[in-house]
């Protein structure tokens, strides 16, 4: 991708999510202290940060798969609370991808990307089919329609649970840690549906070690440390720049090896 | 070897060697012999002992087995045939065949009902036991099956289980109607529009219409009884199980401890003592003037006590499941009733098979326990009827021989089947 | 990006008990809670009412009452005109008894049927196979009426030992298979006869002592006692010097026929027998499985493993395999006791006198206390298991192989 | 009430023993035949008109009671004895007496035993749950005896058990004993004991509380008596209930006065149960009477006018 | 290692193994066939081949873990036959770690390494524990010594079979692919291990593919097919100059990869 095409992608005004003062707590351990982050429509933004800062956390607060006990959680205009319609409604808009896929072993792709449509969305199945196809002719697997999960190698597999995301036609999608259950040649397949997700303007969070892909497609670079934020900046900023001491630190590591 | 050299160790094969045949103790008979049954002193002394047990049964089973007398009409014509010789009075089996398999009460005339009814039960339950191999569509019969089975055990009015179908059908559909705002909506009102409809189609005289001549349940007995315990009580347990099994992964604490208390209380009790409760006190707890019949309470006992058993098959099930499958399906944002239905239970539940099948052969063999409960089931009929009438006084081995043949066949046919089913779960792509 | 809020405070709604999960589970729990005391208080209207109905009221006054029945077998002193509540003691016991009996022998059958069907010998390995599935999948009432009738059907009766052509004759004069049961020798204690008891129970003491000598002096020296015939001879001697130095203080009291039935030496009824090894072979069977399924779990490699450090079979088994197996086999093992001990209520087909016999049975049916008796009678195989798995429980958290 | 289930069901559910021969027995084809099976068909004459309209539910020693007191059948008549505790304690109410028997003892002719205070360490089969479970252990404690009971749920397992030679003696009522004996292939090896050592006075049973219904089995009964004692036979029924000049005749047989009516039942019910199978004298005949194997003599059993004790009240 | 250590290893006259005319069969099925080999005391002998070739079986038989039906193998002047003495005999001379290690999972570290020389070579127990110690400290692992198998790493753990095998204090080790159950950098702290063992002039025979250790230790290695030896040779003519085609063949694929 050129510099070009990172340009087409445009970031709006429009806030897509915002968390404000947001903590959380396992217990007595507090994970995630005093999170703030605005989200634009459109914005791409990478979250690193050593094992254990919170950065799984964060992202399935998002999607609520967490509860947060403090702070404020706004997925496009709507308000993050305990009650169950907002919390259908966020979810219906957030795509998730998960480090181990979390295909539905019994049942076939096809139909792995159907469910949700069919019975959340209410779409006829027919229509839900069409769907299907086209997002999984996007991440190139629509011979694989009919395979079940266990017939496909890793990295089929996770373009096949983005696919399954997209037929939701979330506005928002978040990655955790999308490739590293993958072996180094299927990454880049994954990588490259993902890269292919960011030039359609798809707002997106991926939490993920691959810098590679951060200085490709982000527009910002979270760093998190201890539950806390504690950098963020442009990727090229982010890398050749960092202030903080554990960035540093963080990074000659990740760079280093 | 002779071309390795000693100090240049170098050595090259030029042509290969042929394989070669086994010296004779490592062949045929004589090896599979001496590896499998003298292999040692201690081992062929085993193996004298083992051909001698074996010699000592069959010499005693043979003769009664192949002399047995297969038509006499008591045991004294059958000991006169006999004469002295060894051999089984298996006439007695002949004589009282239909009492075996339908107890004694049961119209004769009637016996190709529940005939057809067992026969149809193997297609029933097919596609569910070889869900790979038949067609999905048959499932459909599978679930009318349980109407079908009714009507033609019992008999009666035809509208009975059709309005018991009916009910069920407006609970559906009242279920999948609300189901989409809140699971407890249309669970509850499912439930509230079958019991409606109940209510209503109850009010309809329906006796005599369209009606085959009615059995009454205490007529019910022999094999047959252990039958129908042994179904109706598995297929019923197996939705209260999962019920429970639900329950108890539940994180609504009281909930969760209503599941675990009663799974162990029923699972700390023998079944027996639940049978004495159906006999003897559970008319105490029912409102004045119903008047249950007692094979009815029995179901109701031993289904509570095999859904016990199935719920913490299911848990084990649940619990292999990966917790991403969960969140997966949440983050699709499915609730928890679509989650349970469509992805978690199709696999824990596949998952649990075998172990509901385990369940199932167990149940099967306590159906027996009724008989202690005065229920003529086939070892009630052996016990009481049989053995106590003057002409068949005496002959236990016959009867208890072939009362041990149906259930081994059965049994072993059942777990059998599981075990194959295991493999195939084994194997199976993923 | 700094404006604080809690999630809004939103004013309670009544929706919110369905839709917002901070209630709901609270709503939904409520509801159940109804549900059970809605069942609950319908069951016990409907109890209060049959009972008014009927007259009757729940009391458990009746155990203080006499029995008036009698029991054929008693491990403590019990007359008909002792109470009910100590014929339910005698019931239990007897309870205790035959499911210990079984235990014992179910373990027994079930290790060496479970060791045999491993075995290389075709033969015996398929032998085991045919025992444990017969066994397996026909139904303990069956097998225990089974061997009741051979009890009663096919063994001689007391009669056909008597007179000059008698049928039947005993063992050694001292062993008797009737009809009724089985009759064995009883030991009597005379005077000094304790003494010959406690000595044998302190050579079982001194095997244990020798035995940890043994190993301490392996570990400390590196020198290894026999161990065979040293058990045997601490186990034996003494306790025959002092019977032969105290002059004889034990004496056999042989099964004599006498009227109707052998008087003297030690009954054991036909139903205990029947119920005994019923249980034990078919609980055996499993047991089988059990230790076939935990010595196989055992890999080959472990076995291999010993034998190419130098280790003997013997030892490879006692040292490498059985402590491993054990882990395995116990937790199944110990659910097997409990299943024993509740199907021992099957006393009842044959008419041993065990919980459910007296006071499940007798007891029940006399005063027609059918909720009271029931309820007891539940208490105390409820007690049992739960005592049980709570015991395995505590085996299973000390016994965990350690693992990362 | 019990008569509007009974009516509405269109059967009565009899409780009976397990079999019998004699009191309660299915023959080969599952048809219900015996002395008190002639009570439950005379009740269900009388009630429903129609003799065979009774469910016979079988019971055990054990499962009587709980049977009757929790509504499974409508009434028993199960040679159940007649004792203040049953009556009062259990809550049933016995309606009369239609054999008055005692406790006895059967020992195999060979044993050589003549009297029951010779059965010191016998071992003795006894069903379970019954009135001489108890007695048993009264006489042999009395006597300074023992024994070993051997208990048994049901009149047939007591039967194996005892040809089977696991127990010594087997005691029961003593007609129950006469009956077993009867379906002995050799009944002439077994001897019943002289010694009688209880009153066992058999009747049918209903559950307390419902008065009505316990009138109407208890007049059923009194009815088969009191035919008896009237000269009232199955064969001769239907010309007297033409009418007779004797009233208490007519009384019985609904055509004076109207004491169906006052039971809630039409008037010919006594007519109705005395034709199901006869008047008392003619079920005893044919099912235990002298004439069947069972060979029991009249006995206790004979009407008061030759000496025994039935004595049905009189009917206005 | 340098080649001034290679030299350092000394190859005695003295036979240490010696198998003659060794055949044996599986059922009907000809496993090895005619295998003549002779070891002397000190060498490091490598053994590779295709899978199925009957390397393991080789190594088992020497160590009486398979019977042979035809043919001599005599371990340090024992003829090994069915006698039960010549076989305990044999077995502790002889020292063998296996693929999947085999530790005794209820037993920690020390028991595992002090049981054998407590039952079979009747060493009291503490003299038993310094030897463990010993060699536990030889294989860098002396401070697990009293976890259990369990807790340890594959790597840790196929050290601690070695110090196992060794404080039986073996004459010959025999190890059967003791690297192919591990990970990458684990089979490094292993194959260090075996480097020590023969530098300090163990006798070995170890069936592996690790071609870098075999060109790094062995001084003679040998290629088996079909039950056969095809070929053997020093290290270096092996490799650079393999005569047999099968040999050129199964180097070919196992260099190229
Ligand atoms: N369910 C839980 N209960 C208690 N603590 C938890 C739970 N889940 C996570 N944690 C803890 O919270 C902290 C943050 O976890 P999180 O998974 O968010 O880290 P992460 O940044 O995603 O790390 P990684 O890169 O390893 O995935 C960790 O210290 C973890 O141990
Ligand atoms: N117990 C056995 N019974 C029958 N055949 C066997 C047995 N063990 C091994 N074999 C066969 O003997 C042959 C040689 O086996 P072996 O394990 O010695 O091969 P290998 O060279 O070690 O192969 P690998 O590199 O896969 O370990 C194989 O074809 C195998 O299938
Ligand atoms: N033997 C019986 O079945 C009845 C015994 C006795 N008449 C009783 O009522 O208890
Ligand atoms: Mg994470
Ligand atoms: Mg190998």
């Amino acid at each position: 991708m050129t510099e070009a095409a990172q340009t087409q992608m445009t970031v709006s005004d429009e806030v897509a999510i915002s968390i404000e003062k947001m903590n959380k707590w396992y217990g007595t351990f507090h994970v995630l202290r005093d999170i703030d982050l605005t989200v634009y429509r459109g914005e791409r933004i990478v979250i690193a940060g050593p094992s254990g800062s919170g950065k799984s956390t964060l992202i399935r607060c998002i999607n609520a798969l967490e509860e947060h006990q403090r702070g404020r959680i706004t997925v496009d205009g709507t308000v993050l609370s305990s009650d169950l319609k907002n919390i259908d409604k966020i979810r219906s808009e957030v795509g998730m991808c998960f480090q181990h896929f979390n295909l539905f072993p019994h049942l076939t792709i096809l139909e792995n990307c159907t469910l949700a449509p069919i019975w959340v969305r209410k779409t006829p199945k027919k229509e839900a089919e069409e769907t299907a196809m086209h997002f999984l002719e996007k991440v190139k697997i629509p011979d694989q329609a009919n395979k079940y999960p266990g017939q496909l190698s890793g990295g089929q597999q996770q373009r096949v649970a983005i696919a399954r995301s997209l037929c939701m036609r979330p506005r928002i999608m978040l990655f955790d840690e999308p490739t590293s259950a993958l072996d180094p040649e299927m990454i880049k397949e994954v990588l490259d549906t993902m890269v292919e997700l960011a030039e359609e303007g798809m707002t997106m969070l991926c939490v993920t070690h691959e810098m590679g892909f951060a200085r490709q497609v982000a527009n910002r670079v979270i760093f998190m440390d201890q539950g806390q934020i504690v950098e963020q900046n442009e990727p090229e900023e982010f890398f050749n720049n960092p202030q903080n001491e554990r960035t540093k630190l963080f990074l000659s590591q990740i760079l280093g090896h | 070897m002779s071309d390795t050299h000693q100090h240049s160790i170098r050595f090259v094969r030029e042509s290969m060697l042929p394989e070669q045949e086994p010296p004779a103790t490592e062949r045929g008979v004589i090896k599979w012999m001496r590896e499998n049954m003298f292999s040692n002193i201690p081992n062929g002394i085993l193996t004298l002992i083992a051909l001698y047990a074996v010699y000592a049964i069959l010499s005693g089973l043979l003769p009664w087995l192949l002399n047995g007398i297969w038509d006499a009409p008591s045991i004294r014509a059958c000991r006169e045939i006999l004469d002295g010789q060894t051999g089984g009075c298996f006439a007695v089996l002949t004589e009282r065949w239909n009492q075996l398999l339908f107890g004694f009460k049961y119209p004769n005339h009637l016996y190709w009902r529940p005939t057809v009814a067992f026969v149809l039960l193997f297609v029933a339950i097919a596609p569910v036991l070889f869900y790979n191999t038949f067609p999905r569509q048959m499932l459909i019969f599978t679930a009318l099956y349980p109407f079908v089975a009714y009507w033609l055990i019992w008999g009666g009015s035809i509208l009975v289980p059709i309005f018991a179908l009916v009910g069920f059908g407006v609970g559906y559909i009242v279920y999948s109607k609300y189901v989409a705002q809140s699971f407890a909506m249309g669970f509850f009102g499912g439930i509230a529009g079958a019991l409606v409809t109940w209510w209503l189609t109850g009010m309809i005289p329906v006796e005599g219409v369209l009606a085959m001549e009615a059995v009454p349940s205490r007529d019910m007995g022999g094999f047959m009884l252990n039958l129908i315990l042994g179904t109706v009580c598995v297929s019923l347990s197996i939705p209260f199980g999962i019920a429970l099994a639900l329950g108890r992964q539940s994180d609504m604490p009281f909930i969760k401890w209503i599941c675990v208390v009663f799974i162990e209380f029923i699972r700390g009790v023998p079944l027996i003592t639940l049978l004495f409760v159906a006999s003897v006190v559970l008319a105490y707890f029912l409102p004045p003037g119903t008047n249950f019949d007692l094979i009815l309470r029995v179901i109701i006992m031993i289904t509570m006590f095999a859904s016990a058993y199935i719920a913490e098959v299911i848990r084990g099930g649940l619990a292999a499941l990966p917790k991403g499958q969960y969140e997966a399906a949440d983050s699709l944002g499915l609730d928890y009733a679509q989650s349970m239905r469509l992805i978690i239970l199709p696999q824990a539940l596949k998952i649990s098979i075998p172990g509901i099948v385990n369940v199932a052969v167990g149940l099967f063999k306590d159906t027996t326990l009724v008989s202690v409960i005065s229920m003529f089931d086939l070892v009630g009929m052996i016990r009481g009827p049989i053995l106590a009438s003057t002409e068949w006084n005496g002959v236990y081995w016959e009867l208890l021989g072939f009362a041990s043949f149906l259930f081994f066949i059965t049994c072993y046919g059942i777990s059998q089947y599981s075990q194959w089913l295991e493999r195939q779960l084994n194997t199976d792509h993923r | 990006m700094t404006t604080l809020s809690d999630p809004p405070r939103e004013s309670f709604r009544l929706s919110m008990l369905l839709n917002d999960t901070r209630y709901r589970s609270y709503t939904f729990q409520f509801i159940a809670l109804l549900c059970v005391i809605a069942l609950f208080s319908f069951l016990g209207y409907n109890l209060v009412k049959n009972l008014q109905a009927a007259g009757l009221n729940i009391s458990y006054k009746f155990l203080g009452e006499t029995s008036n029945y009698d029991i054929n077998q008693t491990l403590i002193d019990y007359s008909s005109q002792s109470t009910h509540w100590r014929a339910a003691v005698v019931g239990v016991l007897n309870t205790l008894l035959v499911a210990f009996l079984a235990c014992v022998t179910a373990t027994i059958i079930g290790v060496v049927a479970g060791v045999l069907r491993l075995s290389k010998n075709w033969l015996i390995s398929k032998l085991m196979a045919v025992y444990v599935e017969a066994f397996r999948n026909v139904p303990v009432l069956i097998w225990i009426i089974i061997i009741f009738t051979v009890m009663t059907a096919v063994l001689p009766q007391p009669r056909d030992f008597r007179g000059e052509n008698a049928t039947a004759s005993m063992w050694f004069d001292a062993v008797a298979f009737t009809n009724r049961g089985v009759y064995i020798p009883k030991p009597v204690l005379e005077s000094g006869g304790m003494a010959v008891v406690i000595v044998f129970l302190l050579s079982i003491v001194g095997v244990f002592a020798y035995r940890r000598y043994a190993t301490k002096l392996l570990y400390a020296t590196g020198k290894m006692l026999p161990t065979g015939w040293p058990t045997l001879a601490i186990l034996f001697v003494p306790a025959l010097l002092t019977y032969f130095v105290l002059g004889k203080p034990i004496s056999l009291e042989m099964p004599v026929l006498a009227g109707f039935n052998f008087k003297g030496g030690i009954n054991i009824l036909g139903s205990l027998i029947a119920l005994w090894f019923a249980l034990a072979i078919y609980t055996g069977a499993f047991i089988a499985e059990n230790v076939r399924a935990g010595i196989q779990a055992v890999s080959r490699g472990q076995t291999e493993a010993a034998a190419s450090l130098g280790l003997r079979p013997g030892r490879i088994m006692n040292l490498v395999i059985l402590p491993q197996a054990l882990r395995v086999i116990i937790p199944p093992l110990i659910s097997n006791y409990l299943n024993i001990t509740k199907n021992s209520s099957l006393a009842i087909a044959v008419g041993y006198m065990d919980i459910t016999g007296t006071l499940g049975g007798i007891t029940l049916n006399q005063t027609g206390r059918a909720i009271e008796a029931i309820l007891l009678l539940m208490a105390f195989y409820l007690a049992i298991s739960l005592a049980i798995s709570f015991i395995m429980n505590i085996y299973n958290s000390k016994m965990k192989l350690k693992e990362r | 009430a019990t008569l509007d289930d009974v009516k509405a069901r269109g059967k009565l559910n009899c409780g009976v023993t397990t079999g019998l021969v004699g009191f309660a027995a299915p023959d080969a084809n599952g048809e219900w035949d015996g002395f008190d099976v002639g009570v439950c068909r005379a009740v269900a004459a009388a009630v429903l008109g129609d003799p065979a309209a009774v469910e016979f539910v079988p019971t055990t020693g054990k499962t009587r009671f709980t049977a009757l007191a929790s509504g499974e059948i409508d009434m028993l008549a199960r040679n159940t004895t007649w004792t203040f505790s049953r009556d009062t304690d259990l809550k049933f109410d016995f309606v009369g007496v239609n054999y008055y028997d005692g406790q006895g003892f059967m020992v195999p002719k060979a044993l050589g035993v003549s009297s029951a205070k010779e059965l010191d360490g016998a071992t003795v089969c006894i069903q379970t749950g019954t009135t001489t479970e108890l007695n048993l252990a009264d006489f042999f404690r009395s006597n300074n005896m023992e024994y070993t009971p051997v208990p048994i749920e049901t009149n047939a397992e007591a039967q194996q058990q005892y040809l089977a030679g696991a127990c010594d003696v087997y005691t029961t009522d003593a007609s129950g004993l006469a009956a077993t004996r009867a379906a002995f292939e050799a009944p002439g090896d077994h001897v019943v004991l002289p010694e009688i050592v209880s009153k066992e006075p058999l009747g049918p049973l209903v559950r307390h509380g419902d008065n009505d219904w316990g009138d109407i089995v208890r007049w059923t009964l009194n009815a088969l008596i009191a035919a008896e004692e009237l000269g009232v036979t199955s064969a001769n029924i239907e010309e007297l209930s033409a009418g007779t000049d004797n009233p208490e005749i007519n009384r019985l047989l609904g055509t004076e006065g109207n004491l169906g009516e006052m039971i809630g039942l039409d008037a010919g019910w006594g007519k109705a149960a005395i034709a199901a199978g006869g008047n008392y004298g003619e079920l005893f005949e044919k099912n235990i009477g002298e004439n069947t194997p069972i060979a029991l003599s009249r006995g206790l059993n004979a009407q008061w006018t030759d000496g025994g004790l039935l004595y049905a009240p009189p009917f206005r």
